[in-house]
C-alpha cells in the first residue's frame, strides 16, 4: 500500500511560490543601496560585531545630514557567521535581490574570496575588511575589488623593521590555523631573509586553543630571541599568559591582530611588554597634532564609545573607512557602478583610521607599513615605541 | 521442501558445551534429530533449552563438542551462514520487524532463496521486478498457510501476541527450511490457538520438514513429537518415545522435585 | 634592550633540578609531562561527569560539555557582581546543577527509556540549545575570572605549574576518589548504579528510579560547572568553549572505560599526556587529532575501555 | 490521479522542479535551490544509514569533504577533468568508508556514534592542516565548473537542471532500494538484528555496504557543491555540519526519502527567512533537534501523516491500517 505523498509536493510548489514575488523588487526608488557582509555570529564574531556597528554609525550620520546628494543611505547588512556557503548566498541576496550598489565586507579571507568571485563577474564593487593581500592581487584580475585592512605583507615588515633596531636575528613564529594566520605566517617566512632574520621555530596554534605551553616549551629549546605570535581573538592573549607562566623572559611579539584593549584586559599583567605593529586608532592621543589620523582617529574613537557603549576596534575601523570612502565615491559617481569603481581607484591621501589611503589602478589598498606604527603595552595602556 | 534424505540424522551434537562466567549452561550434551521426524526438548526453566537453540542457530558458539547438519560441522558459523544452510527459528520473545508490515516480516523470509542486492534493488530491472513478485507470491502463500494474509498490509507492531507468534511461524517457513526450531511457541496462546499450532505443525511434518520444539504445554508436546530429550542443569537426563518419558521417575524429580517420588 | 622579568630564585625542588639540569633534554620532557597532566585533568574532570550519569542511567549526556561553559560564565556574572571567588564558585555550581535537573526534566523524561539513537540526537541538540542561550545571555566576548591563589608559577626544576593547575589536579583527585566511595560504599551510590543495570527491578525493590536519575544529572551537572570555574582562570570563559571540551572529556570517558570513574580520570590524563607530547614531539597542528586517533585505537581494540567491566 | 503510484509521484517532481525553474529568474534563488539539492543527496545518504539500518554517524561531513575536495584538488591544481575528478572523489570516498567502517561498524549506540565523530573530526584537522595540497583554512579557489559536452555550467541557473536532476535519480534509486529485497533487509536488522541473522541476512555487511552508500551519495554532493562554489575551504566540513545533518534527517523524518527533502528544504531556507535575527539560530536549531525526536519522533512528513490519519480514526471510528514504507 503507497502512501499518499502529495503533501510533500504541494509543499514544495508552496515554497517555490512564496519566494517567487520576493524577487525583482522596484529597482528605481530613490536611496542609494549598500550591501554588507560580515562575521557577526560564530567565531570571528570579534571582527564582524564592530564593523557591522560602524558601517552603521556612518549611514546614520549621512542619513541625519539628508543622505548623498539627497540619496537617503539604505544599508543591507547579512550575517555570513564566517561560513563560506552562507557568505555565498548573502552575495547572491545583494546582487539579485537587494541590488546593493557597492558592498562592504566579508571580515575573512576564505569568505571574501568567494564573494569576490561573483562580485567581480557581477561588476559591482567590493570593499574587503581582510587581511590577505591575495584579495587585492594580482591587480588585473581584481578590477572590482578593493580593501581597507592593512595586508600583512606590511605589518610584517614593520615587525621585521623593529627586530632589526632591536638587535633581534633570530626568531620563532606561533601562528593560528585560520586564514589570517596562513597569510602571516607566509610573509613571516617570504620577507626574513629581506631583513636578515633567520626562523628557528615554525609552530600553530587552533584558534580555540588554550593552552600553547607545549609549543612555548619547544620554543624555549631553540636559540630564538624573540616570539612572533600571529593571531586574532582571545588566542594570543593566552600565548602572552603561557609564556608568563613558563618564566620564559623572550620578548613577545604580537601581531596587528591582537592591538585591542580586549588583549590587554584577557592577558592581564602578561601584556606588560609586549609590542606589536597596530593602525594609529591604539595610540592617536600620543599622535603630533599634524598627523592627518589623528583627528579621524579620535572622532571614530569617541562616536563610538558614545554610540556602543564598547571599546572602539581596529577591526571596525576597516569598515568605518571603507563607508566613508564608499560616501565619497557616491557623492561623485551617483548610481553608476563603473563610476562608483573608478572614483575609489581615484581616491587619493584619504585619511581613515587605518591608514591615509592612496588607491591606483595595480593598488586597490593603497596602503603602505607606515599605516603601522609600533607600540608597547606598558601598565595597561599601549605607548608608542620605535 | 525436502533435501534427499543420505542419512537417517539432520541434526547430531555430539559433546557440546558452553559455559558462561561459572554457569554450565549446557553440559557435553549429545542429540539426534532424524530427517522428517518432530523431536521435542523439555526440562525445568534454566535447564539450556533455549541455549541450545542459540547453539544451533548460531546465535551462541559451543566451547566444546560438534554440531553437525547433514554431517556437516556447522558450530560457530554466523547465524546467518547457518540460516542459509535451511535452518529456521522462531524467538522465546517474539522478535518482528515493528516497522514493516506482516507481509514486509514474511518477505524477509524469503532472503536466502532471492539474490538481488542493493544496486539491483535501487535500479529495478525486470528480472529484479520479477523476483520481487515471486517473493511477494510466495510470502502471501505462507501468510494464507498461517492466516494471516486477510492482515497483510497492517503493520506488525499491532497484532496480538498470539498473532505475532503465527507471523514469525509464518517468516521461518518462508525460508522453505530443512529443519525448523521452534522456541516455545505456544507460550502465551489460549486453547484455541494452541490447537491451530498443533494441526500446523503435523501438517508440516506430513509435508516431511524436520522440527526441534522446546515447548513447555505437556498437552501439544505429547501430541506432536516423536521423541523427547529432558534436559535438567545443562545435561540430557532421559530420551525417548513420549510415553515413556511421561513415566520416567528422573524427569519427574527434575519437574517436580525429589520429595515427589513416584 | 627589552625588559622582562627574571628568573625568580633557585628552584625548591633539589631532586628534580639535579635530575633534570645536566640532561638538557629532559627539561622539556618534564614541561610537557606537566601541562599533560593539567590539561588531563580538565578532561578528566569532564570525564567524572559523564561517568556519574552513564553510571545511573546509561545515557551519554553530549551536552556535558555546555555545562562546564555555563559554570564559567555564572561564576564569572557572579565575580563581577560581588568580587568574591567562593561565593562566585558556590552561585556558579549551583545555578548549572539547577540547569542539569530542568534538562532531565523536560528533555529526557517524557522520553523515557528510549534508543540510544534518541537519546544520543536530544542531548547533542541539548548543547547546541545551551550554547545558543548562552550567546544571547553573554555575548561572544570571552571573560577573565582570577585565579584562585595568585599567578606566580611554581618551579620543578626547569619546568613551571601554576597553582591554578595544583587546584585542578587536587580536585580532580579528591573528586574521584570520593565519587568511587559513594558508588561502591553508600546505599545511594549502590541504588544509582542499580538503575543503570536494570531500572525495573531497581523500581521493583522500591527505589525511586526517577529520582536517583534526577541526582544524577544534578551531581553531573554540579561538577561540570565545577571543572568549568577551575578552568576559567586559564582558558577564559566563552559561550562556546563547551563543545570541544565535551567531546574531548567524552573521548577519556571511553579511553578510560565508561563503566568505571577511575578509568574515566585516567582517560582524561592519558589524553592530555598525548596531546601534548604530540604537540610538542611531532607536529602542533595536529593535537587534537592524535586525541582522537587514540579514541579511535581504544574503540576499535578495545571497545570497553581501559578500565570498563561492564559491556 | 492517485499519487500514490510511484511514477505519478515523479510527474509531480518533475512538474514543481520545472515550475520553479520557470517561475524565477533571479540567480539567487537557483543558488538557494542548488543548496538544497546538494544537501538533499546528502541527507538522503545519511537517512538510509541512520534512519533505515538505524546506524548513527555523527561524522558524515568527512565524506562530504573528501568529495570536495578530491574534485577540488583535481581540478584546480591538476587540471583532471572535472567528471574523472567526480569519479576519483567517489573512489577514495567509497574506500575511505570501508577502512572506517570495517571496524566502527562493529561497534553500537554510542561507540559508534564517537567513532564516526571522531574519524570526522580527524578528517577536518587534515583538510586544515596539509596545506600545500588543501590550500587550508583559507581554502581551495579556482575550482573550474563543471560543463556538459562543452557547455559551462557556470552559473547557478545552469547548474540547476543537472544538480535537480541529481536529486531525482538519486530520490528514485532510494525508493526503489528501500522498497526492495535489500532494502527490507536493512530495515529488518535496525528493527532486530538477531531475527535478521536468523533470516540469513549476512547483518555486517549489510551495514558496511549501507554505509558505503551514503558516503557516495555524500561525496558526490560534496564533488557538485565544490563545482557550484569554485571555492571550498574546511570550515564547511567541520563537526558542527555533521550535526546539522542529523537535524535534517530528523527534522525530516527518519525512514522517510521525501523526508530527507523537507528536511533539507526547511534547514536551508530558515535561516536565510530568519536572517533578521540571527543570534537565535542556534537557539532555534537545536530546539528543533529536541522537540522533533521528543514529540515527532518520525518527524514531520510522517508525524503530519499520522496525525491526520488519527484525525480520521477519531471521525470514522475505523481504525486505518498503519502506514506502509517510504511515506
Amino acid at each position: 500500500m503507497r502512501t499518499k505523498t502529495w503533501l510533500v509536493g504541494w509543499a514544495l510548489a508552496l515554497a517555490g511560490l512564496i519566494l517567487a514575488p520576493g524577487c525583482g523588487p522596484g529597482s528605481k526608488s530613490e536611496p542609494y543601496v549598500i550591501g554588507g557582509i560580515f562575521s557577526i555570529t560564530g567565531p570571528q564574531s570579534y571582527l564582524g560585531e564592530p564593523e557591522r556597528n560602524s558601517m552603521e554609525m556612518v549611514a546614520e550620520e549621512i542619513n541625519a545630514k539628508g543622505g548623498l546628494n539627497g540619496h537617503p543611505l539604505k544599508l543591507v547588512i547579512y550575517d555570513d557567521e564566517g561560513d563560506v556557503t552562507k557568505a555565498r548566498l548573502d552575495a547572491e541576496k545583494l546582487l539579485q535581490k537587494d541590488r546593493a550598489l557597492a558592498i562592504i565586507g566579508p571580515s575573512l579571507t576564505p569568505t571574501s574570496m568567494t564573494v569576490l568571485e561573483i562580485t567581480q563577474k557581477a561588476k559591482v564593487p567590493l570593499i574587503s575588511c581582510a587581511a590577505a593581500a591575495s584579495i587585492t592581487s594580482p591587480a588585473n584580475e581584481r578590477a572590482w575589488v578593493f580593501k581597507t585592512a592593512q595586508t600583512d605583507q606590511m605589518a610584517v615588515s614593520r615587525i621585521y623593521q623593529y627586530c632589526q633596531k632591536h638587535g633581534i636575528a633570530k626568531v620563532a613564529i606561533l601562528t593560528v590555523s585560520t586564514g589570517f594566520g596562513v597569510a602571516g605566517k607566509e610573509q613571516l617566512l617570504s620577507q626574513a631573509a629581506k631583513y636578515g632574520i633567520e626562523v628557528l621555530a615554525q609552530e600553530v596554534f587552533g584558534e580555540k586553543d588554550t593552552d600553547m605551553t607545549p609549543q612555548l616549551t619547544k620554543i624555549r629549546g631553540t636559540a630564538a630571541q624573540a616570539v612572533i605570535c600571529w593571531g586574532t581573538g582571545p588566542a594570543p592573549a593566552l600565548v602572552a599568559k603561557n609564556l608568563k607562566e613558563l618564566g620564559l623572559t623572550l620578548p613577545l611579539i604580537q601581531s596587528h591582530g591582537a592591538a585591542s584593549k580586549k588583549f590587554i584586559e584577557l592577558a592581564g599583567d602578561a601584556a606588560e611588554g609586549v609590542v606589536m605593529p597596530a593602525g594609529k586608532l591604539a595610540i592617536y592621543q600620543q599622535l603630533p597634532d599634524s598627523d592627518p589620523q589623528k583627528a579621524v582617529c579620535k572622532e571614530y574613537a569617541e562616536k563610538y564609545q558614545a554610540r556602543f557603549k564598547a571599546p572602539e576596534s581596529s577591526f571596525g575601523g576597516y569598515a568605518y573607512d571603507a563607508q566613508r570612502m564608499l560616501d565619497q565615491a557616491l557623492m561623485k559617481a551617483g548610481r553608476d557602478q563603473a563610476k562608483i569603481r573608478d572614483a575609489l581607484e581615484g581616491i587619493k591621501n584619504f585619511p581613515g583610521v587605518s591608514g591615509v589611503f592612496n588607491m591606483s589602478p595595480e593598488d586597490h589598498n593603497g596602503l603602505t607599513p607606515d599605516a603601522f606604527v609600533m607600540v608597547k603595552i606598558e601598565n595597561g595602556q599601549f605607548t608608542l615605541t620605535d | 521442501m525436502m533435501s534427499s534424505p543420505s542419512s537417517q540424522t539432520l541434526l547430531e551434537l555430539q559433546e557440546v558445551s558452553l559455559a558462561f562466567g561459572g554457569l554450565q549452561a549446557v553440559e557435553r550434551l549429545s542429540l539426534r534429530v532424524n530427517r522428517g521426524a518432530v523431536k521435542a526438548i523439555i526440562g525445568p526453566n534454566g535447564a539450556g533449552k533455549t541455549t541450545l537453540f542459540h547453539l544451533v542457530s548460531g546465535y551462541l558458539a559451543p566451547q566444546q563438542g560438534r554440531v553437525l547438519l547433514n554431517g556437516e560441522e556447522i558450530q560457530g558459523l554466523p547465524a546467518h551462514a547457518i540460516a542459509r544452510r535451511g535452518v529456521a527459528r522462531t524467538f522465546q520473545l517474539v522478535q518482528l520487524f515493528d516497522q514493516m508490515t506482516v507481509l514486509e516480516n514474511a518477505m524477509v523470509g524469503r532472503h536466502r532463496l532471492s539474490r538481488a542486492g542493493l544496486l539491483a534493488g535501487a535500479l529495478q530491472l525486470p528480472r529484479t521486478r520479477a523476483e520481487e513478485r515471486e517473493i511477494r507470491a510466495r510470502a502471501m502463500e505462507v501468510l494464507e498457510f498461517v492466516g494471516l494474509d486477510s492482515r497483510a498490509h497492517q503493520s506488525a507492531a499491532v497484532l496480538p501476541l498470539g498473532l505475532k507468534r503465527l507471523l514469525e511461524l509464518a517468516r521461518a517457513l518462508a525460508m522453505a527450511p530443512t529443519l525448523l526450531l521452534l522456541d516455545e511457541p505456544a507460550s502465551g496462546l489460549d486453547g484455541a490457538e494452541t490447537e491451530r499450532l498443533q494441526e500446523m505443525i503435523l501438517d508440516l511434518k506430513a509435508r516431511g520438514l524436520t522440527t526441534l520444539l522446546v515447548e513447555h504445554d505437556m498437552g501439544l508436546t505429547m501430541e506432536v513429537a516423536d521423541e523427547i530429550a529432558v534436559l535438567n542443569y545443562g545435561r540430557l537426563i532421559a530420551e525417548g518415545q513420549p510415553r515413556a518419558i511421561q513415566k520416567n521417575p528422573e524427569v519427574i524429580a527434575a519437574y517436580l522435585g525429589t520429595d515427589w517420588q513416584a | 634592550m627589552v625588559s622582562g622579568q627574571g628568573r625568580k630564585g633557585s628552584s625548591p625542588w633539589p631532586l628534580v633540578t639535579s635530575l633534570t639540569t645536566p640532561l638538557p633534554i629532559l627539561a622539556p620532557l618534564l614541561q610537557y609531562f606537566i601541562s599533560g597532566l593539567t590539561n588531563g585533568a580538565i578532561y578528566a574532570l569532564i570525564a567524572l561527569g559523564f561517568g556519574i550519569i552513564f553510571n545511573t542511567t546509561t545515557i551519554i549526556n553530549f551536552a556535558q560539555g555546555e555545562f562546564v561553559m555555563l559554570g564559567a560564565l555564572c561564576a564569572i556574572s557572579i565575580y563581577h557582581l560581588t568580587p568574591s571567588l567562593p561565593l562566585a564558585f558556590l552561585g556558579g555550581v549551583i545555578i548549572v546543577s539547577l540547569v542539569g535537573l530542568a534538562f532531565e526534566r523536560l528533555a529526557l523524561r517524557p522520553v523515557g527509556e528510549a534508543s540510544p539513537l534518541t537519546l544520543i540526537i536530544i542531548t547533542v541538540g541539548a548543547g547546541v540549545f545551551f550554547k545558543g542561550v548562552a550567546m544571547l545571555l553573554w555575548g561572544k566576548e570571552s571573560y577573565t575570572l582570577p585565579p584562585f591563589s595568585g599567578e606566580a608559577p611554581l618551579h620543578l626544576g626547569p619546568a613551571t605549574i601554576l597553582p591554578q593547575n595544583l587546584w585542578i589536579l587536587g580536585l580532580t583527585l579528591v573528586l574521584v576518589l570520593a565519587l568511587e566511595a559513594f558508588f561502591r560504599l553508600t546505599l545511594r551510590g549502590k541504588a544509582m548504579r542499580a538503575c543503570a543495570y536494570n531500572p525495573r527491578a531497581a523500581r521493583l525493590v522500591g527505589i525511586a528510579a526517577s529520582r536517583m536519575v534526577q541526582f544524577s544529572f544534578a551531581l553531573s551537572a554540579l561538577l561540570g560547572a565545577g571543572a568549568g570555574i577551575l578552568i576559567a582562570p586559564l582558558t577564559l570563559g566563552v559561550y562556546d568553549m563547551g563543545t570541544i571540551l565535551g567531546l574531548k572529556g567524552f573521548a577519556a570517558a571511553i579511553i578510560g572505560g565508561l563503566g568505571s570513574l577511575l578509568g574515566g580520570v585516567l582517560g582524561g590524563l592519558l589524553l592530555g599526556l598525548a596531546e601534548s607530547f604530540t604537540c610538542g614531539l611531532i607536529s602542533s597542528g595536529y593535537r587534537d587529532a592524535v586525541a582522537f586517533l587514540l579514541l579511535l585505537v581504544v574503540l576499535f581494540l578495545r571497545p570497553r575501555g581501559l578500565l570498563g567491566g561492564r559491556q | 490521479m492517485n499519487f500514490a503510484r510511484p511514477w505519478n509521484r515523479w510527474v509531480l517532481f518533475a512538474l514543481v522542479a520545472l515550475a520553479i525553474a520557470a517561475g524565477l529568474d533571479n540567480e539567487y534563488y537557483f543558488t538557494l535551490l542548488n543548496f538544497i539539492g546538494i544537501y538533499t543527496l546528502l541527507v538522503v545518504g545519511l537517512n538510509l544509514l541512520l534512519g533505515y539500518a538505524g546506524q548513527i554517524s555523527l561524522g558524515h561531513a568527512a565524506f562530504f569533504g573528501l568529495g570536495a575536495y578530491t574534485s577540488g584538488i583535481l581540478t584546480a591544481t591538476c587540471g583532471v577533468n572535472p567528471w574523472l575528478a567526480l569519479l576519483a572523489g567517489l573512489a577514495l570516498s567509497g574506500s575511505a568508508a570501508v577502512l572506517i567502517g570495517v571496524p566502527a561498524l562493529k561497534l553500537r549506540g554510542y561507540y559508534l556514534a564517537m567513532a564516526t565523530l571522531g574519524f570526522g573530526i580527524i578528517v577536518s584537522i587534515i583538510l586544515n592542516q596539509a596545506q600545500p595540497l588543501t590550500g587550508g583554512p583559507s581554502g581551495l579557489s579556482g575550482i573550474p565548473p563543471l560543463s556538459l559536452a562543452g557547455f559551462p555550467l557556470n552559473t547557478a541557473r545552469r547548474l540547476y537542471p543537472l544538480i535537480w536532476l541529481a536529486v531525482g535519480v538519486i530520490l528514485a534509486l532510494s525508493a526503489n532500494l528501500v522498497d526492495s529485497r535489500a532494502g527490507r533487509a536493512l530495515r529488518a536488522l535496525h528493527d532486530s538484528e538477531a531475527a535478521a541473522a536468523s533470516l540469513g541476512v549476512d547483518t555486517a555487511r549489510l551495514k558496511l555496504k549501507i554505509f558505503v552508500w551514503s558516503a557516495l551519495y555524500a561525496s558526490l554532493a560534496g564533488s557538485l557543491y565544490a563545482h557550484s562554489l569554485n571555492f571550498i575551504a574546511p570550515a564547511s566540513f567541520g563537526f558542527m555540519f555533521s550535526i546539522k545533518l542529523v537535524a535534517m534527517v530528523v527534522l525530516g523524518g527518519m525512514a522517510s526519502i521525501w523526508g530527507s527533502l523537507l528536511g533539507a528544504g526547511v534547514l536551508t531556507v530558515l535561516p536565510e527567512l530568519l536572517s533578521v535575527f540571527h543570534d537565535f539560530e542556534m537557539v532555534i536549531f537545536g530546539a528543533i533537534l529536541m522537540v522533533v525526536m521528543i514529540f515527532l519522533p518520525r518527524g514531520l512528513v510522517r508525524g503530519l501523516l499520522d496525525l491526520r490519519e488519527f484525525r480520521q480514526y477519531k471521525r470514522k471510528g475505523r481504525f486505518p491500517g498503519f502506514l506502509g514504507p517510504g511515506a
